[in-house]
């Protein structure tokens, strides 16, 4: 189905209304390159309990997804690299046993929402055979290489940003804040992006057009 | 059965107009090669209907004339086609990641036979020297949300192609949700097959020709 | 390693010449759209023997495609597709034995090639599950879900169209000319792309490239 | 061993001038956060080599400075950089498949440990309060098709950190190909670890002083 694109001063908030306790919600972004602040701040105002977060990391400072940590409504983060600098939220929470954590190799993250989107029940990733994070998990040796099974990672929702939109929902990026946005948003049964700018549909090249708009449910227009 | 029986059986055209009619506002849609290519001269693009083609393009238009004729864009049937505003290109990979990960809202496919249980014969006649072609239509079949059937509902030969088990090879297994034909439409469900109507035949004469329970 | 740009009349077959006897080659394509012709006539002429030869489909009328198979150079063709209204070549030694076939649904060939060229093992696919086509393969049941276990399709060489390349190699398509083209850039060792046009380094947006350099190793200047 | 005895250990900056020296010409290079960024500072542009960030880009520049800064430009580490002509952006999803695909020619990653087999030990102390955070060392380690590590070849304690067997969490197994240190550069080979070179103390000192057979 088509995109809604939503403006105004509470876009955000009625964007992320619906999401529900105990939702799964694929958060875009590498560090702060990506990451969709204001529809992170929305869902901290919302307060949807009971939470799974996906992200590569795990907050920094006191804002974003660090203040989302912080209302003690994620129930579980999965990310790739939660140990910051800045990461004190998340750090309190863990070391406290508030906060349950699964830390995955950021390749097998992006490969298993990937496949989660692909429709593909399950790979064989050379990437972390032999490794504590392998442990319990399938192996198998295929043409003299070892690998891990690993199973597809789902989104009720993805909130990622992107640079621009037309009025479908076909989405642009900027630079290496594209990251993992075109990932989950296809591997989310609701994808709510972020943009700084929307378009008349016709205006984007089809050839540039990383989203296309089917994996796109909403459009906030932030400024 | 909603609606009054009608006097004639469907023509291609009134088959194709049928789905278009039955596709609803904004969805994504991939019609394959062949009879379901029809579907599109029915769509009312005011309801914002995308067309998905395998070979890499959401946003697929009619086909190309004269000067509109370019060989860089086909559809998968290899015919020139437009493209519409919000159009987008991508790679064989994503876009069979897009129908596999069941992104697209319908598909509608051809057929030989389809089961009761929804299951597709639609790729192989099973005929020994027949050169095997499956091209997408394993994808496809298991991919859409809703997979429709558009055919005939009997063969040549007059063999129903609505059938309890399908004897040709199949193409996916149990992913029909409806069959669009000359006599009927009909709805797989957990319960057998609904009748949602018939034309140029009673249920009755169908249930006899076909030897199927069809539900009303 | 960067690319080598051949230009001039005889650079489709100095970009061929090292293809070996026994080789499997990928090439690009869907019916015509996006198949490199030069490229495939000058390994017509080059005259390595016993090949395997990857594309979606078999071939068209007496060119491209259809005269590679014609030298029968082509010990074995992996397809989707191969029965075409002028596919006359390929029907005619297929029938007499000459060819052996292996037919693999088209997504189930695209993934197998994104597999190989992104160091997966294999994966769990739903496509061609209860048909002929599955049997022999291992199944599985994944979350109420049945699935087949495909593994991934490598090549020796890759031989692509492309619209545009940069000096270095990296390569934008055009509209469904792009179709296979970027996936088996990546699962061949040796990927030759033969394009309209050679740009400057730095005159492609990095935004839209679709194919990068890292993918290419010869790009040959057709006119 | 080729090169002459060195009088005194490498610096930082001497380990990453020596691979970089190292580093063929064309190649697509890949440095992990930490001491083997420093190995940019020594790439001569000229020779073409083309830096991969794990986070979505290829032909990756310096750092950004004053205006440069964009905060959608930034590299694994998280610090602002600018792109060079030819670069090019992808997905993470892309990027990875690039990674465990083997297209990186080398990767240079950082260590705790690293066995005479080629296992690496670098995203975990094993201490049980520590939080794990593996990031993209896993995925690096296994698929560049040389993977360097920039190490001390002594830890603050005195204890070598090119061990017989690894005792912390494993990064990858069998992954290491070259083990670059302010007191020697080693090969991992079949037959053991070979010592290419050594600084600031003999091989004989470097075999006492690690416990292991290093080969001459």
């Amino acid at each position: 189905m088509s995109s809604d694109i939503l403006e105004g001063r509470d876009a955000a908030a009625r964007a992320v209304a619906d999401i529900p306790d105990g939702a799964t919600v694929l958060i875009g972004g590498f560090g702060p390159a990506g990451q969709p602040l204001e529809l992170i701040d929305a869902l901290s105002r919302h307060g949807a309990r009971d939470l799974t977060v996906v992200n590569n990391n795990a907050g920094n400072g006191d804002y974003g997804l660090a203040a989302l940590l912080k209302t003690g409504h994620v129930r579980k983060m999965i990310c790739s690299f939660p140990r910051q600098s800045d990461s004190w939220v998340f750090d309190d929470l863990y070391r406290s046993g508030r906060l349950e954590l699964e830390v995955v190799p950021q390749g097998n993250l992006a490969e298993r929402m990937r496949a989660a989107g692909a429709g593909i029940g399950g790979f064989f990733t050379p990437t972390s055979v032999g490794t504590p994070l392998a442990e319990g998990k399938e192996e198998r040796t295929i043409d003299g290489k070892d690998y891990v099974l690993e199973y597809p990672l789902h989104g009720d929702y993805a909130l990622v940003k992107a640079h621009r939109s037309d009025r479908m929902g076909n989405l642009v990026y900027r630079k290496t804040a594209r990251n993992f946005g075109p990932v989950m948003a296809t591997a989310a049964s609701t994808t709510i992006a972020q943009v700084n700018d929307v378009v008349a549909t016709g205006e984007l090249d089809p050839e540039v057009i990383v989203t296309p708009s089917i994996y796109v449910d909403k459009v906030v227009l932030t400024s | 059965m909603s609606s009054p029986l009608e006097k004639t059986p469907l023509s291609k055209d009134g088959i194709a107009k049928l789905i278009a009619d039955d596709i609803p506002t904004g969805s994504f849609v991939n019609l394959g090669i062949g009879q379901p290519t029809l579907v599109a001269d029915h769509l009312d693009l005011e309801r914002g209907v995308v067309l998905h083609t395998e070979n890499g393009m959401l946003g697929m238009g009619r086909a190309a004339v004269g000067d509109e004729i370019d060989p860089d864009l086909i559809n998968a049937g290899k015919v020139p086609v437009v493209e519409t505003p919000g159009a987008s290109y991508f790679h064989h990979a994503d876009s069979f990641a897009m129908m596999r990960g069941g992104h697209l809202d319908v598909c509608v496919l051809g057929a030989f036979q389809v089961s009761v249980t929804g299951d597709l014969a639609n790729w192989h006649t099973g005929a020994a020297d027949a050169i095997p072609a499956v091209g997408g239509a394993m994808d496809l079949a298991m991919g859409a949300k809703d997979t429709y059937v558009m055919m005939t509902l009997f063969s040549k030969d007059g063999s129903a192609k609505l059938v309890e088990k399908c004897t040709y090879p199949l193409t996916g297994v149990a992913c029909v949700s409806r069959v669009y034909t000359d006599h009927g439409v009909f709805e797989i469900t957990p319960d057998g097959v609904r009748a949602r109507s018939t034309y140029g035949a009673t249920l009755d004469e169908l249930r006899e020709r076909t030897g199927l329970d069809l539900l009303d």
